[in-house]
């Protein structure tokens, strides 16, 4: 799915008061199953990286890192569905990673909608298929900070989908927190070891 | 940028459910129409002080390759600093790009215009639709106002009728047989909701705190808000778009509350498109009808 | 003092020979031909002292630009500090001015002023000399006193007007949009001639003043002004925007209307 | 055919117009004196950016050379050493304009030229002149004002003709536009014929500028 | 730190729906909950004072980072286990030159914001009591130039983050005859000294913010003959082992008239043997191996990594990740062995 991105590395400069996040969504040309060119100037690439820019500008405290530039490059080297819910993911875990404060997860995860029966995380076939929707959701929270739809959905199911979102991303965020107590653990083991 | 004392005001009196322009907070703005009388496919829309203007063209191209029965259809939505100053000439900006986008996205990809029924000869000519949305004044709601005017020129347009003869394809004038309307699917309408807060991120978060929300925002509204969603739906009750990039986190129940009430107001617009339709289709047919009238009084 | 439409191209027929002119708005000294040249469309006014020795010609139009000029009463909104001086927003995408730390009455290098962005200053114009950086303070340069100038609090709104209307509210005294506003309510305003109104009726939007002192000592910009929210405070709050909305709408408005205006104005809420 | 002309359309604009002369119809918006980008900042006078936006489609070469027409007109007329270090925005959008093909501008130069006038009026940019625009055809000799397309595609040659104005004058020749077969002669002759059309065209002017300033001064008793 | 020290403090379970699947790995309960992660409350108890790495609404107290809790009296803060360099006043750094401004240096240190090195908080050549003139700021480029590198200790750090150096004491200045080569911050362990001589003729910096200078040992006399290299090769950051600067090429000798500018050359000794460079390569690659191991680096455990990797007669071949990881169990042997 998505790789993470590399280190996100603060460089000096910009804004007087705040942290300007600067996200670079590169994707890679064999990421799917037809060899495409994309541009990082193309319309689609510029919105999601608009999209996780101003997600994250909420969630992570930016007050703290007055005249910074926290720069995320994203390397997307394979997907198969849920492209913009595998960034935000990763993109949370890796400024985590970073030490920069946030103040909560964001996890977010795609759902669609098949027949009458939501269905959670789909992958690209089925994303052709029917119609999904992404949301991120903060914390163990129900608010959402980013929402996609691209597709028909009839209004009266949206309450449905929604509510296995939400869950499904509750379990994403339990999942990356597990995975960040382990690193966290084998870590704070080998420190200790002196 | 705007001042502290006004960003406080407008706050203030939204979280009192009172706007600047003393509208409600569910209540948009007040819309003219204005639709050419000569040609088919040209509107102009104004919501409050913001304007735009759409104009509808067709031409006979060869369709792309993997899709050789689809006609084209494009949506051109430039933004110049004429809009105002925020909007640079030259370079295209991240809100820009969204504004398009969201458009885009609710009316292309949604296939609210039918595109096999713009295949004229499969694999060699298709009619190619450009819609030019011009957006002349901006104060707030570029996305609202802008599909509503693209939508209400494409169910205006009218290209002209065509026939074939031995593989040639005849364009018959306007004047000499009626044209032809497109075939529109279906009316997708945007909605925008802005989203104001008065807390600090700590209170959204991990507090118990309620987002205030207010439709249609002004451009001094869009400058002070921390958030905002885009809505579009059709009057079958469908949603095509939701697309909520960051901004203040929302509740999902408000989310579906929104969308609820929002249909209202979906329901509202389509009918008025099609009222302003009608009037300027009767319009049309009586000076059609007098000129007839003048041409046979002359003889 | 006839009123007379001039446009670009026309001939002033004023005499220049042997009296003294002072050109104003709207007028321009071709330097390379010595002309005197209407360069706006506007009612011209020319005003001869009763001597006949001095005359002062300028036309009067209506514009959305500021163009910033010595000795103007001007509203700024702080964007940004450079060294010791503000950076200050006279109006959208315009250049920005100049406003030192040190313009302040009993300013010294120990006790500047505390601005933070977005706040709003009232000032004068200092110097205005288009080639380079214009500058405006708050002091009184006769007095060194405050002369009505610094900043003007956030219990107030501000909404932008055409400079004409502006320069009518500023200059003339005998106008009746403020007495008319006056017949409403109660209310103090700050007009600058780059367009800018401050204005607030009865106490405006108050902030409670502990919590904003412990705010500037936590400097924590995120708390949340507490705001009190009795009822009068709320009939103020409706009260200020209602009275930006009548003075925005008297511009495009006969005098007989105001009358009309102000209740309308007042019904919204 | 008559102008219709409407001035302060855009609430965001310093200034603007719009004007309809026949079948072409187009606004202008006009920002400044405003802050320029750095590498457009001129030391001793103002800068002018200028865009055209067709009424169809992307912008072309087309518009890019009608941009250039109107930027080497209006940078004499505008007084630009009164704003030193400043911006001076122009956006001409044409929103109807009945050329199909990329053949014929001329309705458009003199629709951009007239408009502009307005905008500038409306901006309260200082003009050195006054200044109007004509759009003429020669058919066979035939003088004609604001041709159609289908006359302009008729005719022989086809000029635009631009004066400037001084105390209700046709002064000076500031900008003559003349393509297609003609004789020296006959520019000649179109150029004194226009010269009545041009100062017609102002007379419009002064009557709507003197409208305007009623309208801007509506509040004064 | 010891996992005892780090205390827990009335966290409440989180209501997730189905976790405690995951959460049953096989380390202790106890170790698990010393972590915090983003938006995990750590208190609801108001008496304790917000620290770094949280945040608070009304009495609640949560995490921004993921890390360990720390409590030094009423303060509780979160440390992240990774992040950028913190910089603290005394902390001995290194760092490289970006910018040469207004009186001062812009100075790389690994942290958010490049750190500030006043002209006045230098020893200039001439004497520590030298007045600084005007020529000083002039010929500041001569003393420092963007690349350098230097040791240097935080002298405070200003109220908008930004931290400033000094280097007036002889053990700081710029940094010749060695390789530069940055680890992860949270690795060095803070200590009385960070500079020491390494067996093999090699001295090591240790600096706080992660970034490391091995070098030639140097006599402590500065009196040597100072030696221009034509090639005026300069030592970088690359911490390819091949990469030997300065090898072989034509030397110019030539006196320098002042000591003390000595301090400021940019040329590298041109005594320095093979055998030092390669051991300081081999050095460059055991901190590298330590890193890789995430094991904290020390004195002694650069020296059991140094003796552990003479395994390896090839200093390029300890790049490879084998190679890397049994230096790392050495060490961790040779440390459990030890006790």
């Amino acid at each position: 799915m998505v790789q993470g991105p590399m280190e996100p590395s603060l460089r000096s400069q910009a804004n007087t008061t705040e942290a300007t996040i600067e996200v670079n969504v590169n994707v890679a040309n064999f990421s799917t199953f037809e060899r495409k060119k994309r541009t990082r100037t193309e319309k689609r690439i510029v919105e999601l990286k608009a999209t996780l820019e101003k997600t994250f500008e909420q969630s992570v405290m930016c007050n703290l890192y007055p005249r910074t530039v926290i720069q995320v490059d994203i390397h997307v080297l394979a997907q198969d569905g849920g492209l913009l819910a595998g960034m935000t993911n990763a993109m949370t875990l890796a400024l985590i990673d970073a030490g920069i404060a946030m103040y909560d997860y964001v996890s977010s995860v795609s759902a669609g909608l098949h027949d009458q029966t939501p269905l959670l995380d789909l992958n690209s076939l089925e994303e052709n298929d029917m119609s999904a929707i992404t949301i991120g959701v903060v914390g163990k929270s129900e608010k959402l900070a980013l929402l996609m739809l691209e597709d028909k959905m009839p209004l009266d199911q949206l309450e449905s989908v929604l509510a296995i979102a939400i869950a499904g991303s509750h379990r994403i965020q339990d999942l990356m927190d597990t995975e960040l107590r382990r690193q966290g653990n084998i870590r704070a083991s080998k420190m200790t070891q002196s | 940028m705007i001042s502290a004392n006004e960003r406080l005001f407008l706050i203030e009196s939204l979280k009192n459910g009172i706007r600047q322009d003393s509208r409600k907070l569910d209540q948009l703005r007040e819309t003219h129409i204005y639709i050419s009388p000569e040609e088919y496919g040209y509107v102009e829309v104004s919501w409050g002080h913001t304007k735009v203007s759409v104009r509808v063209s067709a031409a006979i191209d060869k369709p792309f390759e993997d899709r050789p029965f689809e006609g084209i259809f494009s949506i051109n939505c430039d933004i110049s600093s004429m809009a105002s100053q925020k909007f640079d000439n030259y370079k295209v900006g991240n809100d820009e790009v969204l504004i398009g986008r969201i458009i885009e996205k609710a009316i292309r990809r949604s296939n609210a215009v039918d595109l096999e029924n713009l295949c004229i000869v499969a694999g060699s000519k298709v009619w190619k639709i450009q819609v030019d949305a011009n957006f002349l004044n901006y104060d707030g709601g570029l996305i609202d106002v802008g599909s509503f005017a693209v939508m209400l020129a494409l169910q205006h347009f009218k290209k002209p009728d065509i026939s074939i003869e031995d593989d040639v394809v005849i364009v018959h004038d306007v004047d000499q047989r009626q044209p032809v309307p497109l075939s529109i699917l279906h009316v997708p309408v945007c909605l925008t909701y802005s989203f104001f807060t008065p807390y600090t991120r700590e209170q959204i978060l991990k507090g118990d705190t309620e987002e205030i929300w207010a439709m249609d925002a002004t451009m001094k509204e869009e400058e002070v808000r921390d958030g905002m969603l885009v809505i579009t739906m059709n009057k079958n009750r469908e949603l095509i778009q939701l697309s909520k990039n960051g901004g203040v986190p929302i509740d999902a129940s408000l989310l579906v509350e929104l969308g609820m009430k929002g249909m209202q107001e979906v329901d509202r617009l389509t009918d008025m498109m099609r009222d302003v339709l009608k009037k300027d289709e009767k319009e049309r047919y009586e000076r059609g009808n007098l000129k007839l009238l003048e041409v046979g009084a002359a003889r | 003092m006839s009123q007379r439409i001039i446009i670009p191209g026309d001939s002033l027929s004023i005499e220049t020979e042997g009296i003294k002119t002072s050109i104003g708005p709207g007028i321009y000294k071709n330097p390379k031909s010595q002309k005197v040249i209407p360069s706006s469309a506007g009612i011209l006014n020319v005003k001869v002292n009763k001597k006949n020795t001095n005359q002062v010609v300028y036309t009067d139009s209506n514009s959305k630009r500021y163009i910033p000029q010595a000795n103007d009463f001007v509203i700024g909104i702080v964007v940004g500090v450079i060294g010791e001086q503000y950076k200050i927003q006279l109006q959208e995408y315009s250049t920005n001015v100049l406003l030192s730390m040190m313009a302040f009455p009993n300013a010294t290098k120990k006790n500047r002023p505390n601005l933070k962005n977005g706040q709003a200053v009232y000032a004068r114009v200092s110097q205005a000399i288009p080639e380079i950086d214009i500058e405006i303070e708050c002091i009184d340069p006769v007095t060194g006193k405050d002369g009505g100038f610094g900043l003007l609090d956030e219990s107030g709104y501000i909404f932008d007007v055409n400079l004409n209307f502006a320069r009518e509210l500023l200059f003339n005294p005998s106008n009746i949009f403020l007495e008319t506003l006056a017949s409403r309510c109660q209310f103090e305003i700050a007009i600058g001639i780059n367009g800018k109104i401050w204005i607030k009726c009865g106490d405006g939007l108050k902030i409670d003043k502990d919590e904003t002192k412990d705010e500037k000592e936590d400097d924590d910009e995120d708390t949340p002004r507490k705001v009190d929210t009795s009822n009068s405070y709320l009939k103020d709050l409706k009260a200020t925007l209602a009275a930006a909305r009548f003075l925005t709408r008297c511009q495009f408005i006969r005098p007989e209307e105001l009358d009309n205006e102000l209740t309308e104005a007042f019904r919204a809420n | 055919m008559s102008h219709q002309v409407e001035t302060g359309v855009l609430s965001r604009s310093d200034g603007s117009a719009q004007l309809t002369i026949g079948s072409t119809k187009v606004i202008t918006s006009v920002n400044g004196p405003t802050e320029p980008k750095a590498r457009q900042e001129l030391p001793n006078l103002a800068s002018l950016e200028i865009v055209i936006r067709p009424a169809q489609g992307l912008p072309t070469t087309r518009e890019k050379l009608l941009e250039d027409k109107l930027r080497s007109l209006l940078q004499t007329i505008i007084i630009r050493y009164k704003y030193p270090r400043q911006l001076i925005q122009i956006v001409v959008q044409f929103l109807s304009s009945e050329g199909k093909s990329n053949v014929f501008t001329n309705n458009e130069l003199s629709a951009a030229i007239n408009c502009a006038f307005y905008a500038l009026i409306d901006a309260n940019i200082a003009l050195n002149y006054s200044f109007a625009a004509v759009s003429v055809s020669l058919n066979e000799g035939k003088y004609l004002k604001d041709p159609a397309w289908k006359q302009l595609s008729e005719s022989d040659s086809h000029h635009v003709i631009c004066f400037s104005i001084q105390d209700g004058k046709a002064e000076k020749l500031l900008l003559l536009e003349s393509q297609g077969d003609f004789s020296e002669e006959e520019v000649f002759d179109t150029i004194a014929k226009s010269v009545a059309e041009c100062e017609k065209v102002h007379q419009d002017q002064r009557k709507f500028i003197g409208e305007k300033i009623d309208r801007d001064f509506i509040w004064k008793a | 730190m010891n996992v005892s020290d780090v205390i827990s403090i009335t966290r409440p379970t989180p209501a997730t729906i189905d976790s405690d699947v995951d959460m049953s790995d096989d380390e202790s309960t106890q170790v698990k909950l010393s972590i915090v992660t983003p938006g995990e409350m750590v208190t609801d108890d108001p008496v304790w004072m917000k620290g770094h790495g949280t945040y608070f609404l009304e009495d609640k107290t949560y995490s921004s980072v993921a890390g360990n809790i720390s409590r030094v009296n009423r303060l509780l803060s979160v440390i992240p286990l990774k992040g950028r360099y913190q910089p603290e006043t005394g902390d001995h750094i290194i760092g490289r030159i970006t910018e040469v401004g207004n009186k001062r240096w812009k100075v790389d240190i690994g942290c958010k914001q490049d750190a500030i090195l006043m002209l006045g908080s230098v020893n200039l050549p001439g004497g520590v009591l030298r007045r600084k003139s005007e020529s000083d700021e002039l010929q500041m480029r001569n003393f420092l130039k963007e690349g350098d590198l230097l040791n240097a200790e935080v002298q405070t750090i200003f109220n908008n983050g930004i931290a400033s150096l000094h280097t007036r004491s002889l053990k700081y200045g710029k940094l010749r005859n060695g390789i530069f080569l940055r680890v992860p911050s949270n690795l060095i362990v803070k200590s009385k000294n960070h500079s020491y001589d390494l067996p093999g003729n090699v001295s090591v910096i240790l600096g706080i913010n992660g970034y490391i200078w091995l070098s030639k040992t140097t006599n402590s006399s500065h009196n040597k003959n100072m030696t221009v290299n034509s090639n005026a090769n300069k030592i970088n950051a690359s911490g390819d082992p091949s990469y030997v600067p300065g090898a072989g090429s034509v030397a110019i000798t030539r006196l320098e008239e002042e000591s003390s500018w000595e301090i400021y050359s940019d040329k590298n000794d041109p005594n320095i043997t093979n055998s030092v460079r390669s051991n300081i390569t081999r050095y460059n690659n055991v901190i590298k191996a330590l890193a890789y191991g995430d094991l904290g680096i020390t004195e002694q455990r650069i020296i059991m990594g140094y003796e552990a990797s003479m395994a390896f007669s090839n200093v390029g071949s300890m790049i490879d990740k084998d190679a890397m990881e049994s230096i790392c169990q050495d060490v961790i042997n040779n440390e459990k062995m030890r006790g």
